[in-house]
């Protein structure tokens, strides 16, 4: 059975390190927040300028010059800064933030992703995300293995307009945990009940299976 | 030499047609509220407007869309503006997208006297274009340039008659380096005190930036998605 | 992960032969006294040092470079010292000798993952060498590179358990720059606090920047030149 | 009578306009701050990270955090700011401080300086003085107009390092006020009854006398 939205998120949790500075994306990657393992220090950076993002305030707290980079409103944790949108983005293209989780339209088996523009459809601007592909250290991208039509995500060639070249490390969709090894998609995980052969189906652009491929543990 | 004018009408005079602002803000958060409201009252046009978001529509920058003031957006995410999207594709407005950490670093780069530096964001998508790239410690970047406006005009928390700035929380984002970058800065601030009064180890925006500043009135603070808990 | 360490001699483990340091402070103020000691203390030599200044005779660097633990100077001003002058002109100590704001500038630059950037500084002169030049807006420019270190060891006013920190007065200076550009930074503060104590729109330095802590003891804060009024 | 140090300060110190920001060298620019009208606001910038340098402590408010790019005790004035030296050196390179004061060995007839090292002798680093002359928006040296071996040090071309090139604008020596005009020094004053002939004779480089040279005004 593929997961949905919070299965991707608990999975791409247990990548989290004690100690890791992270930078979720809109979407599917707040939600990652929800499933940081119980007693692990994970810092979240909002690109707009505040490291230690708290939970969502209760009613009476809401504050407007307190808000993330999806123009939500939130809270700060101890230990928090505020700083401006230069300094914000020397943390992501310096290396200090240790992982970055973003959505994306399609990725492809070099590592290319494509999420930012439709052409003629959407164009609101990529926003931060170019600097954070770019830069960051490390990149996960959570997202639907295929399209509402059933077309695959993961391809040889990206067909939209790219945010990025090579940068793409791992992939964490509904069906699959999947490394991106520079010239191919190398399955990793399954999604529970979900078989190889699905998940061959599912990926347009060379794919790798090695042995035996477990089951997600989630 | 004084900085501090009335309000946001005396702040903006000699903004004239087809100048360049800067204007602070990130999403409808920490934006110059009152000058905006200001320059929709003028007849002001032609402008090119350096700011991370334009608005929503009819609010901040989407007033002075709405009016065709704007010739031309530097901005890294149109966000949730339908006004600008259809001036966009009918081609009345020129939009510049440009990924929003180039975008601060191109800012405080031209506060800073550096006419042009590289970064990697960009590279191989079509924000290249026919920049110069070149390779550095094995990963290839984009030169990018340094960016200056006639005017920019910053909203801060607190400010001093000395033109000393303090933001607070996210509501600093664009504003800290536009007010470095402005040939006049204009600040709008939430309280306005005499000079000595703020912790000199904790102003944001030095004096020095500062040409014009006032103490606005009437913020609205609208926010875009409230969102809570419990 | 837990940043705060006892003291000095933690805070350096991992400081080997041939690194690349950086240590804040502009002449004898707001330099990192504890860890400074604490290098003296070790046998590691053939450093390459990124600061200021070079301390003067027997204080604060004066006292590794008297210990001839330093291979290399990065430096805008040797100040008075006569041991660094002694070494450098008998070719036992290298010193790349490099214009202030130069300095200042590519520190920074490394911290934020810029690789070059061009300043009109040095331009001309013998800083220039062979490094590119190109003019810009009718100023000729030099190319200068981002730098980063594999430790970078810092002093500040007050820090707390995340690793944020407050710098006072002067004693700032290439301190905020530095912590962001070492590969690991170590930051003494003069007084430690929990997370949460610090205002959190006065933070110098983000803790994202600093990976070891610790309160700092017996600090003399010499002064080079005690001048008064009255 | 040629002028001493303080003259050559008092000098100086008619170029300053209310609201200036200025940044004064070691020596004789330092004295400039002694001679600010009363009433004008000038605000005077350390590049060591301090705008709105006070005057020295008394003897009971030293303190070690509080220094100018001297080295010296200092205090702040209210209004003043600290910051770091990257955003110091950006006040200066992106033309925010209205003047700069400083000393000089050589200047040549095109406005390059010389003020940082003797080969040899003096190599003690060129601090923030590259930058400052590199990038400031208007620049004044105060120096002697000769050595104390009688040699001019106004020259057609400087025989030392140089720290910049066709920057200076104006010198304000003991002798004269002179302006750069980009291929000469043109004489715009004398000092209190120094005559024509004596800088003239002072001067190695080319100098342009037009009509009446008028008297300093201190």
């Amino acid at each position: 059975m593929s997961l949905d939205k919070n299965g991707i998120a608990k999975r791409i949790a247990q990548e989290l390190q004690d100690g890791y500075y992270v930078n979720l994306g809109i979407g599917i990657p707040t939600l990652v927040a929800n499933y940081i393992p119980e007693g692990m220090e994970v810092t979240l950076h909002s690109e707009n300028g505040l490291l230690g993002i708290g939970p969502f305030p209760k009613k009476e707290n809401v504050d407007a010059d307190l808000i993330n980079a999806g123009k939500q409103t939130v809270t700060y944790i101890d230990g928090a800064s505020f700083f401006d949108s230069a300094e914000s983005f020397g943390m992501i293209r310096g290396g200090h933030v240790d992982l970055t989780v973003l959505g994306a339209f399609e990725v492809s088996e070099t590592g290319d992703i494509s999420s930012w523009k439709v052409p003629g459809k959407l164009v609101k601007g990529m926003g931060g995300a170019m600097d954070l592909v770019a830069a960051a250290k490390n990149i996960i991208v959570a997202m639907q293995h295929t399209d509402r039509d059933g077309n695959s995500k993961l391809l040889k060639k990206c067909t939209l307009p790219l945010t990025g070249v090579k940068c793409v490390k791992k992939i964490v969709t509904d069906l699959a945990v999947l490394e991106v090894t520079g010239d191919a998609f190398k399955l990793l995980e399954r999604a529970p009940g979900v078989t190889v052969e699905e998940i061959k189906k599912a990926t347009e652009g060379t794919l790798i299976i090695e042995g035996e491929i477990p089951e997600m543990n989630i | 030499m004084r900085k501090v004018v009335n309000n946001a009408q005396e702040a903006i005079v000699g903004i004239k047609d087809g100048m360049t602002l800067m204007l602070g803000g990130f999403g409808l958060c920490g934006i110059p509220e009152n000058c905006l409201d200001a320059l929709v009252d003028t007849e002001v046009k032609g402008l090119t407007c350096i700011s991370n978001n334009a608005g929503i529509d009819n609010v901040g920058l989407g007033k002075l869309l709405r009016k065709s003031q704007v010739k031309k957006m530097m901005s890294s995410y149109i966000g949730e503006n339908k006004e600008f999207e259809r001036q966009m594709f009918s081609g009345e407005l020129e939009v510049e997208l440009i990924p929003q950490g180039t975008l601060a670093e191109r800012i405080r780069a031209g506060g800073a006297g550096i006419p042009a530096f590289f970064v990697p964001a960009g590279y191989g998508t079509e924000v290249q274009g026919d920049k110069e790239v070149r390779e550095f410690n094995g990963k290839m970047h984009v030169m990018e340039m340094g960016l200056r406006a006639d005017f920019a005009i910053v909203k801060a928390w607190k400010g001093d008659t000395a033109g000393n700035l303090i933001y607070r929380h996210t509501a600093n984002n664009f504003n800290n380096m536009m007010a470095a970058a402005g040939i006049i800065t204009i600040a709008e601030v939430e309280e306005l005190v005499p000079a000595g009064e703020l912790d000199p180890n904790c102003i944001h925006t030095p004096g020095i930036f500062v040409q014009r500043i006032f103490q606005g009135v009437d913020y609205k603070k609208q926010i875009e998605f409230v969102t809570t808990s419990e």
